[in-house]
């Protein structure tokens, strides 16, 4: 299905270190990739002068260019076919969509030409396209939403999600080596909210890894993007003993390490941002229940937002949010 | 700017005038709450109130208009009592959606106003179906819908267009040109000289309009609407303007260069057309201050 | 999140009933609802005088007119937003896409506009999608997909699929009917493939009821579409004593029926056309985990397509699809 | 049909004879294996060829074409071992999908060759990345990419030709308006009078074309293309013609009214060309018969 190659795992040059938000480590992974592949364009609406509506790009069209930095018109579908055929003229693309909700008016570029391109004619597609996605920031139905699963339910696409700053500036490195169409998620809630220390030289993260972000012994808690957030929260909080694994790529998701938390723990909750009818929950947990099943103390519980249009007033916003079933739904299956 | 009144009676240019200052006066009152955090977000529509205003009068009550994010005048003409949409605008009961949906992101049967979702383009093809609807009632009715002149690079824009032109639907297609998308300026958007040009590509007549006078707005909308309703077909109707701030307030106005602040500020469709009225004797200095203090009084009610 | 009103039982006045194939049961369906609401139009491309590529518009241009069978310019976005404003100005829409495949170019109309109205200001989107969709027929990656699973997830639309001629008639039906947006799956390789009696009057089937296709004790067989007839056929050569039970309706999903049965046999298996990562099945399957837990001697298995495009070469597209793998499957359940 | 070879020789005339007889040869086979099952799905190019051919033969050799499912003269002019198209619309190893996608949907850097997907639209996007990727790397080199009549009312058209525009993208946007979009005829797909009217409102260069006439659309492409390479920029070229076998063999002919055949019988790009040279003694009907059976014994030696 993909072209096989995949990034090379590049560790940082030197140890050097600075604090950087998660915005911040996704402009740095960009912008030293695009140092490092002069064939790589970034387009998007207004990403040029004015740097993006979140400044992902501020700097950039000083630093490389209106060539390589392209303001474009407002129009998802022929940008993402364009970047399409950038790759098939063996240069690098990457689309910023404006919200992640926009990419519905470039969607049949990205699952029909994009992701069947590479299966159907041996031909890569060597784009990324960023999703600044979720909700929590009061803006309403249509630039708030969670439309990963889409994306997870369309094979030849890869689906990256990173929650730290870390994992941020290294997955967009990998995410612009491989050769594969990668949907980059970037939470817009957490563009300014958290930071780390982020290596300051390139690095690439291994796309399909998720990563054990705490470990426990009672309970898996399965998760990627502001659930991340959610749940360690909800451990600090609760005291429970529990792996936290954050799954940072959606498609191909790392089964080996869930199944491997699971097998230890026998009791899972699944947890996402997007609403629960058909969300990747789902696939995870049936994949769970279905290849754990003799390692399972309890029911694979899922927790996800209500199966509805995200509101924009922020009490029925959070209440549309899992967040604070999650506990609730956390420690009933500890005492199942 | 020139005014040519024509046959309207001074109570109606009057009426105009209230109708184009009650827009104005409400966003500098939002201005201010989104200042004390009391709204969350505002696009304004400062400048370009003419169009709004222009097409809210020009068209029939029961007649459907499909509005954008910057055309509160639609709903200011057609008499939404202000409260209701203050509470819509603070995401509250009472408003809308309920909390639902956010600013003008919201349509209303009782006042036939259809308001977009925040993709652009996807109303044009709504707009189609409503006046097809008509159509096949043969009701006579005229629908307006409203593009910018970045929106209007989404395909959206192309194929509702097309379907209007092989359907002869009864559709007015108004694109506010104001020059600029968010901060993309038009020569990076297309590369046509104006989008008049655009209608002998889909066999559609297509009228131009200084957007900043409310008499031309006004009569050409009404003149338009009933030739449309006599004779159904679209007509593209391209309305020179301009944003006087921006995109929306929290991107300020930095890549607009100050120059052509100076040039549309001298334009501004209210001042002028206040500047013709006092000329013409036809409203003074009282009924000015008489007015703008009926409206904020109103405001401050509703609020 | 829907308008509560759904579309009324009807009953079929008399007890007339002739063989029909799928197809024209569909097509009678629509033309039934044609004479019973002078309101409702259908638009598709090639849909008048050429009665469809499939030919279930057949006639109805010189029946109802010009005026109310629309056939369209080649775009599926526009087309759909139509369909959306006749609801608005009240009327009722039915849009032929020329294959499911093609939706991709109208996705945003339907997810955002169609799906998100009723939530955001009451307003009814009185439209039903027709999507003559799935694979056997040897078209290729973009005539043959299935793609329910995206408006699975996507709150506030309704999905329909229905396997059987007498279903599809009362299906279509209510599809009208119902004053919610519904997206009204077709398999083209039923159209021509199975026919039986059908009523010849008008009816309704409700929306949101499985079907207990076969009764069995030893295992359900939960599935949908082409599936109910592959489960047939394997049930046949297998001998097994199993529930059949054909979902009809993907969204609002019969979680009672489901239930109902696995609390009965203790063994599932949950299989469909579609490709595995993301699918449906999920869904089903991490509900039943996680909902008849203790009810289960057996994992909760799942059967679909792989992950890929539908492949045009028939030994590879047999390959792709789960018809044979299922047979091993449900066997090997049975062993467990 | 007027045919003015102007500075071409004996020669090329000759060869251009040849790359237009090819594809209609390889389609009179194709059809008979369609009858015998041996391939499943036929999308006739038949009175047609002169377009594809003239592109073939005005580009140079390495510069991208995205052809259509009509344009097997793209295939043949790029000289493509007919063994490996066969192989490819018989879903057999050896084509260019290996099964995995049908007749023309597939692309081959080795012959620079993008072929569509189903979906009409999408390949008018791709064709602007290339040209941007040509644009970049300063390599002067023109993309030609293939649209139907009826597929250009699909929102993708409108955005690929106007983002090309603006970023002066060396595309050529061919447009085959052959008067069908499979049952459905022009007036209910469009309502402009020609595709060239387009132009204006793109603020882009619009040719029209006799598309039936080799030596037209040959030298066309042919000076479109240099005239691209030396000043980067789209052109849309609108080439007019007709599909004398109806959308597609499964499909029959009946929607469209016998005249139209009868009138475009008499255009047709072959047996016009095929006269000429005769009238001008370029060619006898040795030379003819020789290449008719030279070329079938190539389809026959790859089948
Ligand atoms: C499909 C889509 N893409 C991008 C956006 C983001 N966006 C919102 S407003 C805007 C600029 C619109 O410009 P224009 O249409 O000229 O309207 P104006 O704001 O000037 O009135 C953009 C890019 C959007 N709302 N929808
Ligand atoms: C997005 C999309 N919608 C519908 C179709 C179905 N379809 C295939 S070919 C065709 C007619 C195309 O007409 P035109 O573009 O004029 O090309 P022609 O066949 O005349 O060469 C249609 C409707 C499609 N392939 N893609
Ligand atoms: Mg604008
Ligand atoms: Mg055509």
């Amino acid at each position: 299905m993909y072209n096989p190659a995949t990034a090379p795992v590049i560790q940082p040059n030197s140890e050097k270190k600075t604090e950087k938000r998660y915005l911040d480590a996704i402009s740095d992974g960009m912008r030293q990739a695009m140092q490092k592949f002069p064939d790589l364009v970034i387009m998007g609406q207004d990403i040029a002068e004015y740097g993006g509506v979140f400044k992902a790009t501020q700097g950039f069209v000083e630093e490389f260019g209106k060539g390589r930095v392209r303001n474009t018109p407002i129009c998802e579908s022929a940008i993402i076919g364009a970047a399409q055929g950038l790759a098939i003229n063996g240069m690098k693309a990457i689309v910023e969509m404006q919200f992640a909700d926009f990419v519905t008016c470039g969607f049949n570029q990205i699952v029909n030409n994009l992701a069947k391109t590479h299966y159907r004619w041996g031909q890569s597609v060597d784009v990324v396209v960023r999703m600044p996605t979720g909700a929590g920031v009061n803006a309403g139905p249509f630039h708030s939403q969670s439309n990963e699963a889409w994306f997870v339910h369309t094979p030849g696409l890869k689906v990256v999600y990173p929650a730290f700053p870390g994992d941020a500036k290294g997955l967009m490195a990998s995410a612009i080596e491989d050769p594969n169409p990668v949907m980059f998620f970037e939470h817009k809630g957490l563009y300014r909210s958290i930071a780390e220390e982020v290596h300051d030289d390139y690095y690439t993260v291994e796309i399909g890894k998720a990563r054990l972000v705490k470990e426990g012994s009672d309970v898996s808690i399965i998760t990627y993007g502001l659930g991340v957030h959610w749940a360690l929260e909800a451990i600090k909080e609760t005291g429970i003993s529990a792996d936290l694994i954050d799954l940072r790529t959606l498609l191909p998701w790392d089964q080996d390490a869930v199944e491997k938390s699971v097998r230890k723990t026998g009791r899972v909750i699944v947890l996402h941002e997007d609403t629960l009818t058909g969300g990747i929950g789902g696939e995870i947990a049936a994949h769970i229940a279905e290849h754990c099943f003799e390692h399972l103390d309890a029911p694979v519980v899922r927790s996800a937002s209500l199966d509805t249009p995200v509101p924009m007033n922020v009490e029925l916003e959070w209440n549309f949010l899992p967040k604070k079933r999650f506990v609730e739904q956390l420690k009933k299956l500890l005492t199942y | 700017m020139n005014f040519n009144r024509k046959d309207l009676s001074d109570d109606q240019l009057r009426h105009i005038y209230i109708e184009l200052l009650r827009p104005r006066l409400i966003e500098e009152k939002m201005l201010v709450l989104l200042r004390q955090g009391k709204i969350a977000k505002w696009f304004s529509g400062i400048g370009q109130e003419a169009i709004a205003v222009g097409c809210g009068l020009g068209l029939d009550k029961d007649e459907y208009i499909l509005p954008m994010h910057r055309n509160l005048g639609v709903f200011t003409t057609r008499q939404i009592p202000l409260h209701r949409l203050f509470a819509q605008w603070q995401g509250k009961p009472g408003g809308f959606t309920n909390g639902r949906d956010r600013s003008f992101h919201f349509g209303t049967q009782e006042f036939k106003i259809i308001g977009m979702i925040s993709h652009l383009g996807p109303q044009l093809g709504v707009a189609d179906g409503i006046a097809l609807g008509n159509l096949l009632k043969k009701n006579n009715q005229v629908t307006a819908v409203f593009s910018g002149d970045g929106g209007s690079s989404e395909g959206d824009f192309h194929e509702s267009l097309n379907v209007a032109a092989v359907w002869d639907l009864p559709v007015i297609f108004v694109v506010e040109n104001n020059g600029y998308g968010l901060s993309t300026p038009s020569r990076e958007q297309f590369r046509m000289k104006q989008f008049i040009d655009k209608g002998i590509g889909y066999g559609m007549e297509a009228v131009q309009v200084d957007g900043n006078n409310i008499l031309e707005t006004y009569r050409t909308f009404k003149r338009i609407a009933e030739s449309i309703r006599a004779n159904p077909r679209p007509v593209l109707l391209e309305c020179l303007t301009f944003r006087m701030r921006g995109h929306e307030e929290a991107s300020g106005t930095k890549y607009v260069p100050q120059e052509l602040f100076d040039e549309w500020g001298k334009k501004d469709p209210l001042n002028n057309y206040e500047n013709f009225l006092l000329k013409e004797k036809i409203i003074d200095e009282a009924f000015i201050a008489l007015n703008r203090r009926e409206i904020k009084q109103e405001i401050e009610k509703n609020l």
